[in-house]
């Protein structure tokens, strides 16, 4: 019975946290590995149960139910498709980030921070994805947030981490009361909490729009949905990188589920407007988070927002989803089902590999800034091919997984002419716009972060200097690598794992792909479109074999190493190279203007004049300034206001209450 | 003999109300403890009346706790005090007399709203007395609001409470008064006795809470 | 068990009420230090003890002033608890005010004659069967507490005591008046006499009396109660009180006395809600409870003492109290019942925290409070949980009542959701931002060495008390709590 | 049999669109060359200059790394595999389904990715400018190349490019939307191709230069196949303009040897008539500053998107 097991192993997390709080406590050397290991294999049973009930059929789901929790409700576990598919996408990124930390860990200098929150921090999302009743759900949700916070907390000399922290633990909560709302709503004024309940129970439809706005409050901030992003790029770089990548390339996950299962299992029929909301904001947070992430300097930073962005890119496909759902195109809803659930697990793959990247050169060089970085790929030669292969996943380019969703999205948004309400009609084609946009902006912003962190010339001594990484972290990277790969080029199996994931949600489910032949994958009809990730691999590699061959055996092979030709500009040092700001100034210059109110002015001394000549650029981010700096300054206003009364005299307090006594009396007196 | 007794009730009582009044037209210290006292006077003979009405004997340690003590002992220590500490003599009012006395018209008369309607069941001298009492509360009351010496804020505590036992003797065969006006008295006797143990006069050069409030803004 | 005690030369509610009074007169004759804190602990521990025997079997309430039905036992027990703990704290903490001089010898006999007397006034007060006795006692509580804020002698605890003692006088004049109107509501129902103010007979007639009368009568309660619970506008005693008082003291205030008041007020609340012609209190106590809520949330700010920042979350905790009861029905009064009760806990092993930290770290200032964790690490991560707690962090208590609260409100009230919604993020805000500055960053120097701070035992014992109640509450409790949930309507 | 015809014939295509690419810049420069009023080189120097190239000894850069090497062979084979994808002279072939247009498109953009990696790989100035800005133009032009993929698809019912010709063939009317694609699909060709007015082929003031600055180390059989990779995508964009827009005269996968033949000869001349036509558009017109060039592409955007935008409103656009 998987979802026992699954229990008892998640119980096992919380028990090595609690080993792990006592071995930090007499700082135990060898406490890392131990801790690490453990969570490890206990990921990998949860590992398989995931898997178990997702391939295994209905035999091997099921629920429990607890004598904890609520009282006169106890607590629900369910392990339904729904959350086994995403059981698995969490503890694979688990077990690989275990795996990653055996060799990162070691260089922690304060494991004590560390080693106790990471378990329990598995051990949250995995209980969030297990519970099924809203009481559960709400508790392991917020545990995820707490024990990430502690995560997120764990350098805190450094104010900036302090400051992330508090932001992060602030939305988080917010996100939470949002969610309490919405389950409140559901489960109406005798409180069932029960998700069995709340799904049988039937809901005004004006009531299930606001559950609909209340969940993409509270898991759009978990998710980091523009404008709830603003925690995430600041959390996500403070911590340490195998958890940055557990956060980024899991915990987003685990809100899209948090939202997959309110909206589409339990608060019935949608209203076509539900995806309009969704559309809207799934894109506008994938261009927006691009945008930011190609002008990020701070490695780890970037990835937080290409995070967002691709978040974004699931959220449009699940608008579309509820689109064709409340239209009952069932065959063009589980394809964008399927695609969005598809691109959630190639991102958590290719985010955490990305992430341990970064993580491979914060080690090999104790840098993040990439403006000091360069020439990573002489020194950290294995890192490098990882990195690469990541960024080639992220920015959609075949044979990878990462084109696969995407590309199963687009086809998505060329059934939807089909759709009846003008609104979408409109709305779509913008959305598919927004996303080929955001995909190509991808690349440019991972060429970016290739190019400067691994190519050309060493910026800095730190970066001449670095070194190689220990083996668990090189191979936990080919792990994520290897699988990207198959997931591009073997996609059919896949698809086909979450079509009672589709049927269970949409009920209905994308057409069986074919293994054979050419294990081409088929979105609706053979007619419409295809495509095999096999093939394209395939003639990739002979067409480069070939050429390679036939030049070395019928032409020259050799080679002279010669400087750099550089049109003749002898010996020109680094600081002539294109620098990270200045290869994203052409992007800036055109799409900065719109998206940051961005200002460049140069000063120009006059001729004869030694004063150096000065450019100055100003970037907004309009987010903080529109919404959260307002809001900070009316509480502290009205918090400044209200502080004189705890300064009043006496006299002051008792009119204080004489004034009340007297209203109070008057009321009475008019009542009567 | 019926109408009679409930016609000097309510005649004390009113007088308490009057009392008040001329409290509140007091400027100066001394002569607001005088009048304390006859505040405390007449209220013992009122609970003393009801002590007679009521046939009920326990009353008259009340009334007599009320004479002793709030009457004699209290505007007597407290006169000693404000020679002793140096008290200067005049009171300084927020926002003068004369709005003070209107205001507290304008409470008197809620209180008759308030209680008469309220009280309707409750036999005459019960209601009346009620009314009045509240009267005397909410004038107590206002007179600590409106006055800045601590001195003066005592007294408006002290007639408040006057109020108190007012209601709870004309309150027919309530228990507990005369153990509830002795714990009361024994507040005021702390309230008294607190002037002196907090040291007050070393610590600050005037009672005034003003003053005393002005050590919080420098700290918080 | 039973038989055992019908041995006893008295009943145990009287216990509740001779063993403090007794153990009081003693420790004012006891000159030394740590004998004193034996017999206080002994004695506190004494009490809890028999408070539990209640659970076991209940004195007839017809006998005796003193009665214990399902409400007022879950406050004995639990203020018999907290005094216990409170006391095994303070014990620690008193010797070491005693070993800096901040304390001179000489006024131990009176703090802990004046903490016994104070739970022998409290137990008096939940247990009364009488609603002059129990106003008796609710004075004597003021009076005590008065006199242990301002232990310390100094400018500023002499003047929170000032500004208690006369709030809180004035407090307990306005609820005088109130019971003597509803001694006059029920006595032509009920009759002259002593019968007139007995809970139990109140109770049972509440629906006869005249309803004005109960009304004015319940502004009177309400204020003058009120006052002692905290409830903004009437609030300004206690963030004073709270940080210059002796640590312990700040602790039962807040677990205790708190709680005391706000028994009183619910009794009267069941009192005017059995009257269907009255004015429903349900309103009257959402207000206020909304208004200190969100008050309270952002005096948190810019709040530079700690312990008046957290005197500032019992206002606020205390608002949410009085709003659940003020929303009536069995979730939200489950929710009220649950959420006083950990906050009891949660408090006070936060006041423990609280002054080991202020000890440690010779200050009060949260400005000079800094790095916690790095510097004393159990006791800045047991803040940190503390805190989380008080926040309504799962998987602590007060999140379950919170989520209870929160999601029947907005099921039943959506509008009345919003406010209190905004209030709850207001004071997570202020909290964590300051637990942020306290617990993290670079520690700032600690006037004593980490061994010397006392015991961190009570403060355990309560926060794992609390999470096991935000993981698993045991069936009795529960059934129990709903049974008063009910009674409260 | 069947199948290995069916193979031989994609075998044939591949090698064909291989030989054929020199000659179409071969044929453009020619042209180019002739509307100056200048002899110019043979239609053949292409091949010519491939040749000396390859068997050049290869010059690296001292730090060059390893991708700088293999760069080169990635961006051939990719752009090989697209160009192999569009129907040529035939429709329908075998492989066609291993990929649809936007795959095709994805193709040229991995090509893209690995030459704007190997432009920064040295770690001069115009290595960095090359990149910069072809990343730039590719911002725009891949979104619009989608949303052009768009208009067709919805207008075919596919974005199967066989599955598209043989529906242009039969049931083909003027159409709106169709040529609203046309007009972006030229502009994006032209871009991607950097052709006058968005780059400069023959420049080598390196300031101006975008595609030139990337490729400016690489020297050798390097450069060879680079050259030949940039050819083949010249020929892939202008037979796919052919193939959408005026599918007519391909052979279909049964015809017979004869049918394909023809279908060959009208391939070649599609090319002649294509390569032509740009020519003279690049001669009429000057090239535009770098910052212009975005406005240009984003028309084709905006093209790409109004002609989906009318498919979604109505069909019969």
């Amino acid at each position: 019975m998987p979802i026992a097991a699954a229990l008892l192993s998640v119980a096992g997390l919380a028990g090595v946290a609690v080993v792990a709080t006592i071995l930090a406590a007499q700082r135990r050397a060898w406490a890392t590995p131990i801790v690490y290991g453990a969570s490890l294999i206990l990921a990998a049973v949860l590992l398989m149960c995931g898997l178990l009930a997702l391939l295994g059929g209905s035999a091997f789901q099921g629920a429990v139910h607890l004598p904890v929790g609520l009282p006169w409700i106890g607590a629900y576990f369910a392990l339904d498709p729904l959350s086994a598919a995403f059981l698995v996408i969490v503890d694979f990124g688990a077990v690989v980030a275990s795996f990653y930390a055996i060799g990162y860990g070691a260089h922690e200098e304060e494991p004590g921070r560390v080693l106790p929150f990471f378990p329990a921090f598995l051990a949250g999302m995995n209980l969030v994805v297990l519970s099924a009743d809203a009481f559960g759900f709400l508790v392991a949700w917020e545990f995820m947030s707490l024990s990430s916070w502690a995560l997120v907390m764990a350098h805190h000399h450094d104010a900036e981490n302090r400051r992330a922290g508090y932001v992060y633990l602030l939305m988080a909560s917010f996100g939470t009361l949002m969610l309490l709302l919405a389950f409140g709503l559901l489960a109406g004024p005798d409180g069932d909490y029960a998700f069995s309940a709340i799904r049988t129970a039937h809901h005004v439809p004006w009531l299930a729009g606001l559950v609909l706005v209340l969940m993409l409050l509270g898991a759009g901030s978990k998710a980091g949905l523009v404008p709830l992003h603003v925690w995430l790029p600041l959390a996500h770089p403070a911590a340490p990188s195998h958890v940055s990548a557990l956060m980024s390339g899991v915990m987003t996950k685990v809100a899209v589920y948090g939202f997959i299962r309110v909206v589409f299992d339990l608060a019935g029929e949608p209203a076509w407007w539900w995806a309009v909301l969704v559309l809207i904001l799934g894109s506008g947070s994938a261009v927006l988070g691009v945008l930011h992430a190609v002008l990020q300097r701070d490695l780890k930073r970037l990835l937080a927002y290409s995070t967002v962005e691709n978040v974004g890119i699931i959220f449009i496909g699940l608008g579309l989803g509820l689109a064709f759902k409340t239209n009952d195109m069932t065959g063009a809803a589980a394809l964008a089902v399927a695609a969005s659930i598809f691109h959630a697990f190639n991102h958590s793959l290719f985010k955490s590999l990305l992430f341990f990247g970064a993580g491979n050169v914060l080690t090999g060089t104790g840098e993040r800034d990439i403006e000091k970085l360069g020439g990573l790929v002489h020194r950290m030669p294995e890192t490098a091919y990882l990195f690469l292969g990541g960024c080639l996943a992220i920015s959609a380019l075949p044979p990878l997984n990462g084109f696969v969703s995407e590309w199963l999205i687009l086809q998505a948004i060329l059934l939807s002419p089909d759709v009846p309400q003008w609104a979408l009609r409109f709305l779509i084609p913008a959305s598919g716009a927004m996303l080929a946009l955001a995909a190509a902006l991808a690349a440019a912003c991972f060429v970016r972060a290739f190019g400067i962190t691994f190519l050309s010339r060493p910026r800095s001594p730190a970066a001449e200097t670095a070194h190689e990484v220990s083996r668990w972290q090189i191979r936990a990277m080919y792990a994520l690598l290897i699988i990207c790969l198959i997931a591009g080029v073997f996609p059919g199996p896949f698809l086909d794992a979450l079509s009672p994931v589709s049927q269970m949600l949409v009920s209905g489910a994308m057409p069986k792909q074919p293994i054979l032949p050419h294990l081409s994958i088929i979105p609706i009809s053979e007619s419409r479109s295809s495509y095999s990730g096999f093939l394209v691999f395939f003639f990739i590699l002979m067409a480069s074999w070939a050429a390679i061959r036939v030049i070395h055996n019928f032409a020259s092979r050799a080679v002279r190493r010669a400087p750099p030709w550089d049109c003749g500009f002898p010996d020109a040092s680094p600081v002539t190279q294109y620098t990270a700001d200045s290869f994203a100034q052409p992007i800036r210059r055109v799409f900065g203007p719109i998206a940051f109110r961005a200002k460049v002015s140069q000063t120009m001394p006059p001729p004869g004049d030694m004063a150096p000549a000065r450019l100055t650029l100003s970037l907004r981010d309009l987010v903080w300034e529109f919404i959260y700096e307002p809001l900070e300054s009316v509480v502290l206003y009205a918090a400044e206001r209200l502080n004189i009364l705890q300064f009043l005299t006496i006299r002051s307090y008792l009119s204080l209450v004489f004034a009340a006594l007297v209203l109070l009396l008057v009321l009475v007196a008019t009542w009567a | 003999m019926e109408r009679f007794s409930l016609d000097a009730a309510h005649l004390l009582a009113g007088g308490m109300v009057l009392v008040s009044f001329m409290m509140l037209y007091q400027n100066r210290i001394l002569g607001l403890l005088n009048v304390f006292a006859a505040h405390a006077v007449v209220l013992s003979l009122s609970v003393a009346w009801q002590a007679y009405v009521q046939s009920a004997p326990h009353l008259f340690v009340t009334a007599a706790i009320a004479l002793i003590l709030k009457a004699i002992i209290i505007p007597v220590a407290l006169h000693h005090m404000v020679l002793r500490l140096g008290v200067h003599r005049d009171i300084e009012t927020v926002g003068g007399i004369g709005p003070t006395m209107l205001m507290g018209i304008g409470l008197v008369a809620l209180s008759m709203v308030v209680m008469l309607p309220a009280a309707a069941e409750a036999d005459p001298i019960a209601r009346e007395d009620l009314a009045l009492a509240l009267s005397v509360i909410l004038l107590g009351l206002l007179m600590m609001v409106t006055r800045q010496n601590a001195i003066s804020q005592i007294v408006g505590f002290m007639s408040l409470e006057n109020g108190l036992v007012l209601a709870a003797t004309g309150a027919r065969g309530m228990p507990l008064v005369v153990e509830i006006s002795v714990a009361f008295s024994v507040l005021v006797a702390f309230i008294v006795i607190g002037v002196f143990l907090f040291r007050i006069r070393e610590r600050f050069d005037t009672i005034d809470t003003q003053a005393l409030d002005d050590f919080r803004e420098g700290r918080e | 068990m039973s038989s055992f005690l019908n041995m006893l030369p008295f009943a145990p509610i009287d216990a509740l009420l001779v063993v403090p009074g007794v153990a009081a007169l003693l420790l004012t004759l006891i000159p030394q230090y740590r004998l004193g804190a034996r017999v206080n602990m002994l004695a506190s521990g004494i009490t809890f003890l028999f408070a539990l025997t209640l659970l076991i079997e209940r004195p007839d309430p017809t006998v005796s002033f003193l009665f214990v039905d399902d409400l007022n036992v879950v406050f004995v027990v639990l203020g018999t608890f907290v005094g216990f703990t409170t006391s095994i704290f303070s014990a620690s903490y008193i010797g070491h005010e005693i070993e800096i001089g901040r304390l001179k010898p000489g006024y131990i006999r009176f703090y802990h004659g004046m903490y016994q007397a104070l739970s022998f006034s409290m137990n008096l007060g939940l247990t009364a069967n009488n609603v002059g006795l129990m106003w008796v006692a609710v004075e004597l509580a003021t009076l005590t507490t008065v006199l242990m804020v301002g232990l310390y002698r100094t400018q500023a605890a002499l003047e929170a005591a000032w500004k208690y003692f006369i709030l809180g006088s004035v407090g307990i004049a306005l609820a005088l008046f109130g019971t003597i109107l509803i001694y006059m509501a029920a006595r032509p129902v009920i009759g002259e006499g002593h019968d007139a103010m007995v809970w139990t007979s109140l109770i049972a007639n509440a629906p006869k009396f005249s309803p004005e009368l109960l009304n004015v009568a319940f502004v009177f309660l309400m204020l003058g109660y009120g006052t002692k619970v905290g409830l903004a506008p009437l609030h300004a005693w206690l963030p004073d009180a709270h940080a210059e008082g002796p640590t312990p003291i700040s602790a039962v205030l807040s677990g205790l006395l708190l709680n005391v008041a706000l028994y009183a007020l619910l009794r009267f609340k069941m009192l005017l809600a059995a009257n269907p012609l009255a004015v429903a209190p349900g309103p009257l106590l959402v207000t206020l409870g909304l208004v200190s809520l969100i008050f309270a949330a952002f005096m948190l700010y810019l709040r530079r003492d700690i312990k008046r920042l957290f005197a500032y979350s019992s206002i606020e905790h205390m608002g949410l109290i009085a709003f659940a009861f003020g929303m009536g029905g069995p979730l939200a009064n489950f929710a009220g019942l649950l959420h006083m009760t950990m906050h009891s806990l949660t408090k006070s092993a936060i006041f423990f925290a609280v002054g080991q930290v202020a000890q440690v770290k010779g200050t009060q200032k949260i400005a000079d409070i800094r790095g916690l964790t790095e510097s004393h690490p159990t006791l800045g991560w047991s803040l940190i949980v503390g805190v989380a707690a008080i926040a309504g962090l799962p998987p602590m208590g007060i999140f379950t009542s919170e989520f209870l609260l929160v999601s029947s409100t907005f099921a039943r009230q959506p509008l009345l959701a919003i406010p209190l919604v905004i209030g709850l993020l207001l004071a997570f805000g202020a909290l964590i931002w300051r637990l942020t500055g306290i617990a993290f960053g670079k520690p700032s120097p600690s006037v004593v060495d980490a061994g010397r701070h006392p015991s961190m035992l009570p403060l355990i014992i309560h926060l794992v008390l609390v999470l096991i109640a935000g993981l698993y509450l045991p069936g009795p409790l529960v059934a129990w709590f709903q049974n008063v949930a009910r009674m409260l309507g | 049999m069947g199948l290995i015809l069916a193979i031989l014939i994609q075998g044939v295509q591949m090698v064909l669109v291989l030989a054929l690419a020199p000659g179409l810049v071969g044929f453009t420069r020619k042209v180019k060359a002739r509307l100056l009023r200048r002899q110019g080189p043979s239609v053949l120097q292409p091949y010519r200059d491939l040749l000396r190239l390859v068997r050049k000894e290869a010059v690296l850069a001292d730090n060059a790394s390893w991708l700088f090497r293999n760069a080169p062979y990635l961006i051939f084979a990719t752009t090989w595999v697209a160009a192999a994808l569009v129907p040529t002279f035939a429709a329908g072939l075998h492989f066609s389904w291993a990929a649809d247009l936007i795959a095709i498109t994805a193709l040229l953009g991995s090509a893209r990715f690995f030459l704007a990696l190997a432009g920064m790989d040295i770690g001069t100035a115009f290595g960095g400018i090359g990149s910069s800005r072809e990343m730039l133009f590719a911002t725009l032009a891949e979104p619009a190349m989608i949303m052009i993929v768009f208009t067709v698809a919805l207008v075919a019912g596919s974005t199967q490019l066989s599955t598209v010709a043989e529906f242009m063939v039969h049931h083909s009317t003027l159409r709106v939307s169709l040529g609203l694609a046309l007009i972006g699909l030229i502009i994006v060709a032209l871009t991607e191709n950097a052709r006058v007015p968005v780059d400069n082929p023959a420049t080598h003031l390196e300031l101006t230069m975008v595609h030139e600055a990337m490729v400016l180390e690489y020297s050798g059989r390097h450069l060879a196949v680079i050259e030949l990779a940039a050819a083949l995508k010249l020929l892939l964009y202008i037979s796919l303009i052919a193939c959408i827009f005026v599918p007519w005269g391909m052979a279909s996968q049964d015809d017979g040897v004869l049918g394909m033949l023809v279908g060959v000869v009208t391939w070649v001349g599609k090319l002649t008539v294509g390569g032509f036509l740009m020519v003279l558009f690049e001669t009429a017109i000057a090239k535009m500053r770098v910052f212009r060039v975005p406005e240009f592409v984003g028309g084709a955007l905006m093209l790409g998107f109004l002609g989906t935008l009318l498919l979604f409103v109505s069909r019969s656009f």
